[in-house]
């Protein structure tokens, strides 16, 4: 007779098993995906330059990391955009801040402090460029009731590992703008 | 040029005689036969008696397009981005009369041009053709089946051509 | 556009003296860097202007001012609002002394005599060697130091650094040296000092050849104070009356032009002396006792004989004088013949007996422009160093191989000079002999300070880095002092002149009582104010007891070798010279001959036609001690048997700008010291047609105004009686009212239909008011133009051939003049006049030029195409076309050679060529003005903004405002009775209002 | 027509279709030396001047003349002056065809070439003398990214449009007038000109059917051209009287200009058909009959220009303005009186000969004449442009102007251009109407 019954009961077992792994897993997966905390932007690791888009900087400066990972204000290095005409560049001690301490043993960490030691200025190349005929007010677009973002302007500079471009920067483009949030379109306001 | 169909080609050395045979030919019933002439010829006209042109219809939608093109044109471009200038209002018509005129004379002119190819190239049926109608002579084809040519062979000598040839088709 | 250029040369530049300076504005030249500060200099943003506190150097004056700094470099010199002297005004000079600091030719480093005899560049420790070498071996006495006038720090340094070698010989050579001023205060009263004059509080104005509103003393202060007590007010309106052979630009200004027989002006002013004594002598101090007997001697008609002015002439002047509140004046160097001392203390006793001293001519705070200077001292040391008296000579801020005649040699007897050591920024022609060259920081990169007058105390501080490898010449005396042992190393305790400068200011600050006060502190604070401000001291002064004894005699006249008078005569543009390096100043016409780029000679046009002379024609003008060519310029204002020539040009040296252009008239002046120890700025002289012709160099195009009312003028006496009668060009006939009605619901409608987009609700309507009853036409306001708004020079070819590109012109017009009409000089500012109905806008096709919401027609360069029709259809011809690239370094044409480039205004575009440019209203600085209004959420007030031409006037004859506002100072004065609008009568309705110049005439 | 009294300009000596047909082709045969060499002539002038104009927008605009506030030289002077040449072609082709003066077959096609060819020059004025030629289009109203249009109150736009339409309307106008012409030449031709004219012919035949369309047509164009004849220069005169410059803002302008404009085009096509008619012994078709009526022409728009100059002094002098009378006293004794006086003597004196009817019929003087009336209108142009600027309303600002080299050069260049077209068209295309001609000569008839 229990020759007959094995088969059954291993059956059984052999189900409930399935069964059990089944829920584990079903219950894991679950758990998996309540459990994991909100992903925070990690920079890529080591990004070649030459495949970025925009031009290639003396330093391999990387606002994905510094804006991006670090979420550092724009402003702090930007310091100007509020009040001038032109957002100001970070001077190298402004960068050294915070090198003296972090960042050593990155090579082009080791670029910036060499141009401070040998007090040589650091040749960044121009990305956003306007010609010399139109005068953009940093300031009244920053603080302006229309809340621009620099973002709206240069592009997700946050995520950017080398910044290239993001706008047209033709005056169609600024027309456009312009004339959905019912700013002057007046010639002189920006040519003069 | 794709083959010719035959008919009856003559050639005339006097204006009255090809009329003449024109007005014959019209009156025993052939109507799609084609009169060659170096020059226009009130006398030849008159003949063939022709409907007037379409072409200036095409003048004047041409001219009337023009006239409404410049309207809209300088008053929607004025106001797009307004501008003043000299205290003048943004879209002041006056000067834009002149725009006006002449976009309704380049329209018109233009339209003229395309309804002549339009039409020149419509109503230009496969005929025979010879140097000598560019030159001195009026020439008339009738394009007709073999068993009519003598008959129209007879009206067009009758009429005084210079010559008449027999074009196999 | 050209600024793309601009800024990487620009930052090239920066990039070696500076480290660097974050970049603003944007250019489509590619790849364009971006440098960053190194270490960022404080309160320096990028993109916001800082302004530094200093004080101009151009001319002894010593006005303040605030230097606009754009990321490091300097780009605009304005005046300082806090100074006394020239309140925030400044002039032509003043404002190129921009072009001091950027002058292409400046010297780039040190440069040594070589053996072959030209000049090489040399190490700053090498040329110290050397002197140091030479001086070792030299006794003290035969060390010679010639500066120009550096009352202050300096001046004790340079002293103190002699005496520690044991020299005395210290010479201030400053070519206006007032000697004759001076000479006659110490004969009539016993004083070797000048006094101030307060124009200020004197409503009458008696000028004997005294060209104030030009070089005389401080010209800037003279003009605000003139231009504010000669105005009409409740009480009435001052009056000037000008006497002097040439009617200067200062003449042109005055009420009256009397032109006396040449070189009598002593005699003039006794016999008006005599008369305010007898007459009105209430106002004489007790002690004039000691001149009455000397005054008898002068009555009125016997000195009509010798002065050739009417007897009641003069009686009427002495009546008016005394009548006011007055002021005569003398001693300037137009006028410096060899009796101008008799002049002027004949002039002297006249403010004396009319009891202005201590009124109008207040004595105690010596102002002193020459800084005790004496043409003689200079012929005294060429002298002793052609005795080979001198071994070692230094010369800082003075050019006496230029600005002394040639007949003095003094360029020879630098040969006899073992080491001449100049300290010139630019190479002059005393730095042309010079063995060594050790060039001195401008003075808007030194720290130094000025002592123009007792109690004025004025700093200057380096507003940015040096842009070449120059040192401060106190540093240099310092360094030297280090190496040249102990005995006079040790008289110095500072290592640099900033050291010894602020030691200096210690005691001062002791000296003004300041103790308490960190020193620090009152540092940063006499920084910031620009200096230290002391009241004037004030001491009475009476008559010296010999004056009685004074003889005096008139010019002794034409001697000789010819049958004309030469006037030299001081230019207002260039000073005495120095100011011919700068392409703005020689690029800016003259206020009275309008010519530019070069010297000319002023006959008159009877005068010219008897010798059968015409404008341009060459004139070559022959003196017993020289001669020079220069163009004719015939000149109503100048009397028949006188000719004069600006002072100024011909230099053989000074840099490209300079070099070769014009005569040098001082090489037509005697040599010999005048009684008075000055220089005699007269000569007889005889001219002759050269033959040669050329177009005056002049954008005057006509001279007569053809009855065309563009500047109006009308007498005191209409404007009391309530009649300004304006001037009407067009005689247009009545318009019935009917027409009236429709034509003004015509403009209503028109209206209503701009009313649109932009143009939609209230906006300001920017306009200027300009009182020509101000203007002097100084031309201030010309170069403050050129430096905010990029405008090229052209050069002498291009103002030939009428293709200046000045926004800004004086326009200057003759009136009368022929036969014996009096000849009158009207002076008008004219610039875009920002029409409401404006006849160049409808003619463009694209848009470039077009109103703006706010009343201006805008220019807008990158979209103009350049058909010109614009400029055609102005009838007011303010609009001016780039025949050139003037921004294209590779160009002929290029008007900003390295590192002139600097100069220019971030805030406004380098035009291209090929595009129409204009004034407009400085919208730069009207945009500027409103964002930060609209940053600060507050409405722009009145008088905020200012446009660069009426921040530079002296006179204020400019105001810039909201026409729409009926309270800003601009509507107010639009609506003056005085009030017109140049060629009103077509109707372009112009957005500037003139007023217009009020004389203050008097019936014979 | 053929069966009236034989009209007017018709061929003294009877010719027949054929000797139409043979004549006129005879023209189109293989050039000789004297064609080559006035071809590499004109063409060297034209380098020059081509030259001058690299130079020109290499350097700037400097290298010109130009004085302010004489901001118009010599290049639009020689714009209006093209454009004025341009106008006769049209005027004899369209107004006299509607006029139905049949003198006008023999002439009209080198009127009207020369009208295309004219136009054409006159188009390049424009471009030559802006500050930024590279930017010119900017004039055309097309849809851009900056979102900016033209300023339609602007004359200069008014001038894009009018010379564009006219130079448009009178190609076709030319083109049209041709195939005909072309049909009949390829009929007689061989070699590689038949190919040519086969091509160019459109295959015309000379149907009815295409007769028909192609007289209606041409009544059409015709119709359309007279109008644009008027307001084209008229458009051209406004450049100026819409300006506020004294001696420009006139309302005379307008007519003064098309009657001036008409005056130089007659002359210059006389100046052409003497020596063309000479070179291709065209004396049977174009008879001295032509050339009186052209001096008719002469005569009567010379009589209306002159009448303009008295009206302009006398309006200045009555006006009153004090600007204009200054103005006009300076044209007549100022600086420039040379200009002034030669073309009043050349536009206002000259004509008066052509009361005679010996001088209308003497074709070297007629000949002489029009060259002195090409000159004339060139100062015209010259005097109404350069003296009125030069003498404005600002004492101070009023200068004197005179043209450099590089003007010149270009302006040379401009004549060698129109020269260059005119001698390709005259060997390669009929200078004589044939359709045309035939049509006012009746056709033979047996019954006589």
């Amino acid at each position: 007779m229990t020759g007959k019954v094995l088969p059954v009961a291993k059956g059984i077992v052999a189900l409930a098993l399935v069964g059990v792994v089944l829920y584990a897993t079903f219950h894991a997966v679950q758990a998996q995906q309540t459990q994991t905390p909100p992903e925070r932007f990690i920079a890529p690791v080591d990004v070649d330059t030459a495949g970025l888009p925009g031009p290639v900087q003396p330093i391999f400066y990387r606002h994905d990391v510094h804006a991006g990972q670090y979420e550092m204000d724009c402003l702090y290095c930007h310091y100007a955009a509020e009040v001038s005409s032109s957002p100001g560049l970070p001077s190298l001690d402004a960068c050294m801040g915070c090198h003296l301490l972090v960042g050593g043993g990155n090579p082009e960490v080791a670029k910036l402090r060499e141009a401070v030691n040998e007090g040589r200025p650091v040749e960044w190349v121009e990305v956003h460029k306007l010609p010399p005929f139109v005068h953009f007010p940093h300031m009244r677009h920053v603080l302006s009731d229309a809340e621009i973002e620099c973002q709206d302007c240069h592009g997700e500079i946050e995520r950017m590992p080398q910044v290239y471009q993001f706008a047209s920067l033709k005056m169609g483009w600024c027309l456009e703008c312009h004339e959905t949030e019912e700013a002057t379109t007046d010639c002189t306001a920006c040519h003069y | 040029m794709r083959a010719t169909p035959g008919g009856i080609l003559a050639a005339y050395r006097h204006v009255d005689a090809a009329s003449e045979a024109i007005v014959a030919l019209k009156h025993s019933g052939y109507e799609n036969f084609t009169v060659y002439s170096p020059a226009p010829n009130e006398e030849l006209f008159e003949a063939v008696d022709h409907p007037v042109s379409p072409v200036r219809l095409w003048t004047l939608f041409g001219g009337l397009t023009g006239l409404v093109t410049g309207y809209a044109m300088t008053m929607w471009m004025s106001y797009d981005y307004p501008t003043v200038v000299g205290g003048k209002p943004v879209g002041s018509v006056i000067p834009y009369i002149v725009i006006m005129f002449e976009l309704t004379i380049l329209f018109g002119a233009l339209a003229t041009l395309a309804g002549l190819a339009f039409h020149a190239w419509r109503s230009n049926r496969r005929a025979p053709f010879d140097g000598r109608f560019s030159d001195d002579h009026i020439g008339i084809f009738v394009p007709c089946p073999v068993e009519r040519r003598p008959a129209v062979e007879q009206i067009l000598t009758a009429a005084g051509a210079t010559e008449v040839m027999v074009e196999t088709g | 556009m050209g600024k793309e250029m601009d800024r990487r040369r620009f930052l090239k530049v920066l990039g070696v003296t500076s480290g660097g300076a974050a970049a603003v504005g944007c250019s489509t030249g590619t790849p364009e860097k971006l440098v960053p500060y190194l270490v960022p200099p404080e309160n320096q943003i990028p993109g916001v202007a800082t302004y530094y506190a200093s004080t101009c150097r151009e001319c002894p004056a010593g006005c303040g001012v605030h230097v606009r700094v754009r990321e490091g470099r300097a780009v605009k010199v304005e005046g300082n609002p806090g100074s006394p002297f020239n309140g925030g005004k400044l002039c032509a000079r003043g404002q190129a002394s921009l072009q001091g600091l950027y002058n292409p030719d400046r010297l780039r480093g040190p440069m040594a005599r070589g053996a072959d005899g030209g000049l090489a560049p040399i190490s700053w420790d090498d040329a110290y060697a050397r002197i140091v070498e030479r001086l070792g071996s030299t006794a003290g006495d035969r060390v010679a130091f010639v500066t120009g006038n550096e009352s202050g720090t300096f001046d004790r340094l340079v002293n103190a650094w002699l005496t520690a070698l044991g020299s005395q010989g210290r010479l201030v050579f400053e070519p206006f040296g007032y000697e004759a001023l001076r000479y006659a205060n110490q004969q009539v009263f016993g004083v070797d000092a000048l006094p101030s004059y307060r124009f200020a509080e004197a409503r009458y104005v008696l000028s004997f050849g005294s060209d104030f509103l030009e070089t005389w003393i401080n010209p800037v202060q003279n003009t605000r104070e003139f231009a504010e007590a000669h105005s009409v007010t409740e009480e009435g309106m001052g009056r000037y009356v000008h006497i002097e052979p040439r009617m200067s630009m200062s003449g042109i200004n005055a009420d009256e032009w009397i032109a006396p027989n040449t070189g009598t002006e002593a005699v003039l002013a006794l016999a008006i002396a005599n008369v305010v004594l007898a007459d009105h002598g209430g106002n004489a101090p007790s002690d004039v006792f000691r001149v009455r007997q000397l005054l008898e001697q002068y009555d009125p008609e016997s000195a009509a004989g010798v002065c050739g002015v009417p007897a009641e002439t003069i009686r009427r002047l002495a009546a008016e004088f005394s009548e006011n509140s007055s002021l005569a004046i003398a001693g300037g160097m137009g006028n410096q013949h060899d009796q101008a001392h008799a002049a002027a203390a004949a002039v002297g006793i006249l403010n004396y007996v009319a009891g202005n001293v201590g009124r109008t001519v207040v004595f105690g705070s010596d102002p002193d422009p020459g800084a005790g200077s004496t043409y003689r001292g200079l012929a005294d040391l060429t002298q002793r160093m052609r005795d080979g008296g001198v071994d070692v000579l230094f010369v800082h801020g003075a050019n006496p191989a230029y600005n002394a005649p040639s007949g003095l040699g003094f360029g020879e007897a630098l040969g006899q000079v073992d080491l001449t050591v100049s300290f010139a920024r630019v190479l002059d022609e005393t730095a042309a002999h010079a063995d060594l060259i050790l060039p001195d920081h401008d003075p808007l990169e030194q720290w130094n300070d000025f002592e123009p007058r007792a109690g004025t105390y004025l700093l200057q501080q380096p507003v940015m880095q040096p842009v070449f490898d120059t040192r401060q010449t106190g540093d240099v005396l310092l360094a030297l002092a280090g190496q040249l042992g102990a005995s006079v190393a040790g008289r110095f305790s500072a290592q640099t002149y900033k050291e010894y400068l602020q030691a200096a200011w210690r005691t001062r600050q002791n000296q003004l009582g300041g103790r308490g006060v960190a020193f620090d502190d009152f540092w940063a604070a006499s920084q910031q104010a620009g200096g230290v401000y002391q009241p004037e001291p004030t001491r009475a002064q009476r008559l010296d007891r010999n004056v009685g004894g004074l003889t005096f005699s008139s010019w002794s006249g034409i001697a000789g070798s010819g049958d004309l008078t030469l006037m030299a005569y001081p230019s207002s543009v260039f000073y005495d010279g120095r100011g011919a390096s700068r392409p703005w100043l020689q690029e800016l016409p003259d206020p009275v001959s309008k010519i530019t780029w070069g010297s000319w000679v002023e006959i008159h046009p009877e005068t010219a036609a008897e010798h059968g002379i015409v404008d341009g024609d060459f004139v070559e003008v022959t003196s017993a001690h020289g001669t020079a060519v220069a163009p004719a310029f015939l000149y109503p204002g100048i009397r028949r048997d006188v000719i004069a020539m600006p002072l100024g040009q011909g230099h053989s040296e000074l840099g490209r700008y300079a070099q070769d252009r014009g005569a040098n008239v001082y090489n037509l002046l005697s040599s010999e010291p005048t009684e008075f120890g000055g220089l005699s700025h007269y000569q007889a002289v005889s001219i002759r047609a050269t033959g040669e012709h050329e177009v005056l160099a002049s954008p005057a195009g006509r001279s007569r105004q053809m009855g065309r009312g563009i500047a109006q003028s009308t007498t005191y006496e209409h404007v009391e009686a309530g009649d300004a009668h304006p001037f009407h060009v067009e005689h247009a006939a009545e318009v019935p009212e009917a027409i009236e009605q429709v034509l003004d619901e015509w403009q209503a409608a028109q209206d209503r239909e701009r009313a649109i987009g932009n143009y939609a609700g209230d906006h300001p309507r920017w306009g200027l008011a300009i009182d020509l009853s101000r203007c002097t036409g100084c031309s201030a306001c010309v170069t403050a133009c050129y430096s905010e708004n990029n405008i090229p020079v052209v050069g002498k070819l291009g103002v030939q051939r009428g293709r200046e590109m000045s926004w800004l012109r004086i326009e200057r017009y003759f009136e009368g003049g022929e036969g014996d009409e009096p000849l009158t000089v009207e002076i008008l500012p004219m610039m875009c006049q920002q029409c409401g109905h404006a006849p160049c806008e409808p003619v463009c096709p694209v848009f470039a030029a077009y109103h703006t919401s706010d009343g201006l027609n805008g220019q807008i360069y990158n979209r103009c195409v350049g058909t010109r029709y614009c400029s055609n259809n102005c009838p007011y011809k303010v609009r001016y076309f780039n025949w050139w690239d003037h921004s294209d370094e590779n160009s002929a044409a290029h008007s900003f050679p390295e590192p002139l480039h600097l100069q220019l205004n971030p805030d406004v575009t380098v035009r291209d060529k090929g595009v129409m440019e204009k004034c407009t209203f400085c919208v730069q600085r009207i945009r500027g003005k409103q964002n930060q209004a609209v940053l600060e959420d507050r409405e722009i007030a009145d008088g905020e903004i200012m446009t660069a031409c009426q921040q530079g006037c002296p006179a204020d004859a400019i105001t810039f405002g909201d026409l729409n506002d009926p309270n800003s100072a601009v509507s107010r004065l639009s609506q003056s009775d005085l009030g017109y609008r140049v060629l009103d009568g077509l109707n372009t309705d112009p957005g500037v209002t003139y007023l217009m110049r009020v004389r203050h005439t008097v019936e014979e | 027509m053929a069966t009236t009294a034989p009209p007017e300009g018709l061929p003294v000596s009877r010719p027949t279709y054929a000797d139409v047909t043979r004549d006129i082709v005879a023209t189109l045969g293989n050039p000789g030396r004297i064609y080559y060499g006035l071809l590499a002539f004109v063409i060297t002038i034209l380098l020059i001047g081509f030259g001058a104009l690299l130079y020109q927008i290499k350097v700037g605009l400097g290298v010109a003349g130009y004085t302010p506030p004489v901001m118009w030289g010599v290049y639009i002077t020689t714009f209006v002056f093209w454009v004025g040449i341009a106008h006769s072609g049209t005027l004899i082709s369209a107004i006299l065809f509607l006029f139905r003066s049949a003198w006008r077959t023999a002439v009209y096609r080198t009127a009207e070439a020369m009208t295309v060819f004219a136009v054409m020059t006159a188009g390049l004025f424009p471009l030559i003398h802006v500050g930024r030629l590279w930017y010119a289009y900017w004039l055309i109203p097309y849809p851009n990214q900056r979102m900016l249009w033209v300023n339609f109150k602007s004359p200069l736009v008014w001038d894009l449009f009018a010379i564009g339409t006219y130079f448009t309307v009178s190609t076709c106008f030319l083109i049209v007038g041709l195939i005909p012409d072309v049909a009949a030449v390829r009929d007689k031709a061989t070699g590689w000109r038949k190919k040519l004219y086969t091509i160019t012919s459109l295959n015309w035949r000379g149907t009815d059917q295409q007769w028909r369309h192609y007289t209606r047509a041409y009544l059409y164009l015709a119709a359309l051209a007279t109008p644009l004849v008027l307001s084209v220069h008229s458009v051209v005169s406004w450049d100026f009287a819409m300006g506020i410059v004294p001696g420009w803002h006139a309302t005379i302008f307008a007519p003064y200009f098309v009657a001036g404009a008409i005056y130089s085009g007659v002359a210059m096509v006389v100046t052409l058909l003497v020596p063309l008619r000479r070179v291709f012994k065209l004396e049977r078709y174009i008879t001295t009959d032509h050339f009186e009526n052209l001096s008719k022409l002469l005569l009567l728009t010379g009589m209306i220009v002159a009448y303009a100059y008295a009206t302009e002094y006398f309006i200045a002098w009555y006006s009153g303005n004090t600007f204009e009378q200054a103005s006009f006293w300076n044209r007549a004794f100022g600086d420039y009186w040379w200009a002034t006086w030669t073309m009043i003597i050349c536009n206002g004196f000259l004509p008066f000969f052509l009361w005679f009817k010996k001088i209308r019929r003497c074709i070297p003087a007629l000949f002489v004449l029009s060259l002195f009336v090409n000159l004339g209108m060139w100062f015209e142009r010259f005097v109404i442009i350069v003296v009125s600027l030069s003498f404005e309303y600002e004492p101070y600002a009023m200068g004197h102007y005179t043209p450099s080299w590089v003007e010149w050069a270009i302006m040379a260049g401009s004549f060698a251009w129109f020269f260059m077209w005119f001698l390709l068209f005259a060997k390669n295309f009929p200078t004589v109407s044939i359709a045309e001609v035939k049509e006012i000569i009746p056709m033979p008839r047996k019954k006589a």
